[in-house]
């Protein structure tokens, strides 16, 4: 009878919170943008399936052994927690959601020392780290995750528009403005005090503005991980909406005499120039910036396997096998980050806000430099291709093809626009390394 | 603000400098490579002029379902 | 000289135990059943071979840093290990077989600290994990290995036969009588003084009449690690031996007029269908019982990518890379636990005995459910197809069909057995749940 | 015993109702997708009828070779 | 103006050591022989990247948590740290070269639990380990990186021409002696007072000769891990040579006439012998030698896998997913151990020259034991075969072949010479094990 | 320096050691094996005669780009 009981009282339908059938409810609409909508679903399908994990009341899979422990809050466990926790607390208290709440912060925001002590009571007691809690520290926690990405999209990338025409990179550049005007809108709303993000928070959240997915998680989870899952989300969907977002910023800022430009068409690269090309830039990261040197010294070696020819069943494997079960663990991993408590908060709105506008930031800031490159240059560049250079690879490419072609049938922009597109990965990875140079550490 | 200000400032001009550095670098790396380097060959001899003869359209439908029944046997 | 004699005191030939040559002998045999006879070679192949390395000599390829530092118990290494384990132990103390069982059994029965401490010894005075051990660790211990090969399974099973006809589920309901039907059968061996389980081991053998490879190696994992090996090669042998096992009992309790029933064809399924089905499992698993979430939300993920159609990359390598990788070393961490000393035990035939009794009241109590069944309804169901029920995915649907067509050459039963088939999937993994529920943590 | 039994009778029961259920979810589940959704397409346009004339079965073996060429090729 | 001032003193350009310039050279070399040259780039690209990566100032890529606190040195770590490295230092003291060098080298030589304290101690001031640490400690410190290789050869090697013609074996165990030579060159040079080698560095010095990477770098890092960068590099670097290096002394040891003996057809070897080889290996391995279990366990599972005809997917995936993600990241590992300190040393000289004697006597004394074999013999066997017993599979059988044809030809010797190869691969993994037995643990 | 000689002489020892004792059992075991063992089968029946006339060259051309094509499309 007890054992019924418990199975009642240790049931999902008893157990179940509001922000918990919240979330459910916004995860399972990933899964319908994902798969319905073709919203980048290699991320999505995972990040929201494991979403919905993460808030299955009472499996406690997206928590480590010491916070399943406190949810649990058996009176001998909490004394022995207490301590290392250096948290007052007395044998037989009463336990309060305030207590609990006290000992969740004290662990998050614990040492090395403080969270490996509390994980060891917790196993000794019996409690285990819930699946995807050790899917998010192998994973994104050691950011190994994020950087495979970058050695599978490396291997995938092909330079050679971006060799081509050179000066394109610039257009890479400006874009990024994005990244850093979020920054200050960030900055903005917590001066006028409409929410409060530390500065760490607001380049976190600026980072959605790279147009990067890997990128955004890496630099989430060193400068801001307790947002990481409405960064992730936040990026990953505007990367998927870049086909809504991006052509009426690109109309409003150009006229039709400029978006009809045709570019001179690509001169042929040079095999040993596509192999230099990742270990120049690999060199000029060791001399100018060295911490972007995880993130695009993986990147470079996935392009330099690729283009090299002669590790073609290296390439192959980063840019399929590894990439793939990477991608289900970030994704899963991801997921990990959207339970209730972590993700039904203001500041996510907040972060969707900002996101955006620093998608179209982004976007107007490509675009304008082009037209600005044009005052300087005979050789005319199609302005429409600026708006690629927030990179979203290859799906910004594609936008400015698309309009380019609504305003001159025979106006083929796509691999003109690849190298902006390519150039702002580096660019939003650069950027990444200065913020991570300043604030993190 | 401050900080934010001085991030945007900094992290902007840098993300600059260092892209308009590799203009430089790529260019004049391009202009070296093809000045000096061995004319590359003509990129791998058209690969077999597929898809000629109506013929052929069928004859790779045929082929696709070899391939696919090869890798859906290996998976087995 | 010494040199020589060293090599000859540490060789296998002077070192090698009676029991570690009879499991050599069991482990080349099973290797022989898996290569001449096709017993589940996927899993018996690297689990044999992998007995076969635990049980070298001296190698100590399947214990830990400490175990490994008990086996060769330097004076002052167990010194030191006796203070984290609490064993009264002086410095000089003659060493005998007792001492060695003290420290071993406290180390197995240490909590998480204790057992780091100890490692730390071990590896402070050069010790180090054995490679088996290592893989049981990552592999099992952490239990990531089953999950994949949920993932992996969810990602190749069909569900398209069980939403064809839905009240088919029940029969792989009813087939996981096995499983508790050996808890009893356990607890009365038990109760008669046979042999001695407790209800955690009892539970975990009767996980082997769930035929189902990767729930068993969880549920043992879980509520009795000690009797992994067993259990699992108890599973997958008798998996292997559906063939032999299920069809007397098919024929005994069925008559010949019932064997012959044809059964209506199965309708055409909706692909929104197939991606609703896992998502419509998840929930009910959230909502009912968190414990199984693990198992059944990886199994659930794997189906939905494949039948979303939007991530084939990723439903590709669930299938093949990961599932493959994670099989050769789960069979390897495994055959870790088939060392003579863990092994050649009275309780290993008790669980083989148990193994197949649970097969047995699987298979028959599946087959009466169909009769049952036929009972209330219009729509005869052949009972020939309960007995898939056991899970055995595709193994006993096949066994369904070919025992049909023995009474009626016409008569093709494998569609119609492969949903109760893959219900008995999802049954044990609720089964599993249960059980961890009630006498794990 | 008590134990056993108490589990038996606990999980049994469990197993049951939850797999009824879930006949019940998925029976509705499937009503509701028959109704309302659109009706799925004819299930990918039957692959290119194979091994039709004997000519083919040759085809295939030649086929099959030049994968299995083409995958040791990779492999080296 | 202060944050500039920090992207400036923070960058490569103003910290690069002349080390690490020549190093990055050294590494980009590297590069150019794998990608150019041809030399066994699958291994050399990975690890010249990794060692452009180690080589980037200030970013401490190669570097463990505690060795980045060490290098930037603020006052309060030292201080922590001193206590736990047991270094005479006090609050305020001052700095110096050597300080560091003294906390270097006590880290170095901790033993787990000082590295783990030190290292926690890192972790709780903000430094973390290094990317290509992380990796090292991954894949070469637990020894998985060279076993999952060695699975992966075991899967890809066929011993049909070994058990035609068993007794080639003898010469891959004759070519074995470059290795236990080697080890003598280096004892010779330090009693002559040249350099300084302890027994280990010189029997990890001495596998250079196996002309085996993975068992190269699998003892290197049991017996002498700060030597295991130069000495993975010379393995790797020597078997693309062996064009070049073996010839001359194949030709100085043989006249005209044997070079043109012609050996009778190797007889069709039966599916089962195959299928039983590895598992004879196994089984003495057992017996004989039992350190020797890990590296030829996974060896001869890949063959099993291969040979046994029924895991044809696992043995696929050993051979291609698995060893490629192996191979990345255990070159970029050995890349890590590339770092300028590490490195440039004259050791490292000593190691290239050692190497290259060990490789010349090994095929000499192949070819040797050949010619004493057909003293011996009526089936000559042509002593151009005994070279490729030094392994280095296929490019040493295909040097015999080659040198053959130049002499003769009609005369293929490519399938007599896989014979004394493949041994040598066996050889060499027992020496490896002999030489841990004697050295290690 | 003794260490080296006893290291080398054991160790080359024992390698030749194992590696005879490997030549007597693989002997003994091919031995018995070609002895009892029921014959092998030929060999996987020479896998159909490829290349045999011009025609197929070009064939082949076609299958592997098409088997190119189709691991591409896979990549995507
Ligand atoms: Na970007
Ligand atoms: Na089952
Ligand atoms: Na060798």
């Amino acid at each position: 009878m007890e054992n019924i009981l418990n199975l009642w009282t240790g049931s999902g339908f008893y157990n179940i919170t509001g922000g918990q059938i919240t979330m459910i409810v916004v995860c399972l609409f990933l899964l319908y943008l994902a798969i319905k909508k073709g919203f980048e679903p290699l991320l999505l399908v995972p990040i929201g399936f494991g979403g919905v994990l993460a808030n299955i009341p009472e499996a406690g899979l997206a928590l480590t052994a010491a916070e399943n422990a406190i949810h649990f809050h058996k009176p001998d466990v909490m004394l022995a927690l207490s301590e290392v926790l250096k948290i007052p607390f007395e044998a037989g208290q009463e336990i309060t959601a305030e207590t609990l709440k006290a000992f969740k912060a004290a662990y998050a925001e614990g040492n090395a020392s403080t969270v490996f002590a509390a994980d060891q009571i917790a196993k000794n007691a019996g409690y285990a780290n819930g699946m995807l809690a050790n899917f998010y520290s192998v994973i994104i926690g050691s950011t190994v995750g994020p950087l495979l990405i970058f050695l599978g999209v490396g291997a995938m990338t092909d330079f050679g528009p971006l060799l081509a025409n050179p000066r394109t990179i610039l257009l890479g550049a400006a874009a990024q403005f994005g990244i850093f005007g979020t920054v200050l809108g960030a900055a903005v709303l917590t001066m006028t005090g409409v929410m409060e993000f530390n500065i760490g928070e607001a380049a976190a959240i600026g980072i959605i503005g790279g147009a990067d997915g890997p990128t955004s998680i890496y630099v989430a989870s060193v400068l801001a991980p307790h947002l990481l899952g409405a960064i992730a989300v936040a990026a990953y969907s505007y990367m998927a909406l870049v086909p809504v977002l991006q052509p009426p910023i690109m109309n409003a800022l150009t006229n039709a005499e400029e978006r009809k430009i045709q570019m001179v068409q690509l001169r042929p690269v040079h095999q040993l120039e596509k192999i230099l090309f990742p270990i120049a830039v690999l060199i000029l990261v060791a001399l100018f910036l060295p911490d972007a040197a995880p993130l695009l010294g993986m990147f470079c070696l996935g392009n330099l396997m690729k283009e090299c020819g002669v590790v073609d069943r290296l390439s192959d494997t980063a840019q399929n096998a590894l990439i793939n079960v990477v991608t289900i663990f970030l994704g899963l991993s991801v997921g990990s980050k959207l339970s209730a408590d972590k993700f039904l908060d203001v500041t996510t709105l907040g972060i969707l806000v900002l996101g955006m506008v620093a998608f179209g930031v982004g976007t107007a800031t490509g675009v304008l430099m082009a037209k600005l490159m044009n005052v300087f240059s005979t050789n005319k560049i199609n302005p429409l291709i600026g708006s690629a250079g927030v990179s979203a690879v290859p799906m910004a490419a594609r936008v400015s093809n698309q309009v380019g072609l609504q305003n001159n049938p025979q106006n083929f922009l796509l691999m003109h626009a690849m190298g902006p597109n390519v150039a702002g990965v580096i660019g939003s990875a650069v950027a990444a390394g200065v913020m991570i140079k300043f604030l993190g550490g | 603000m401050t900080q934010a200000f001085s991030l945007m400032a900094v992290g902007m001009g840098f993300v600059f400098v260092f892209l308009a550095i590799l203009v430089v670098v790529t260019s004049t790396m391009s202009k070296l490579v093809n000045k000096y380097a061995p004319k590359p060959e003509p990129a791998k001899a058209a690969p077999a002029p597929v898809a000629a003869a109506p013929a052929d359209a069928q004859l790779l439908a045929v082929l696709q379902e070899a391939v696919n029944q090869y890798r859906s046997d290996k998976k087995r």
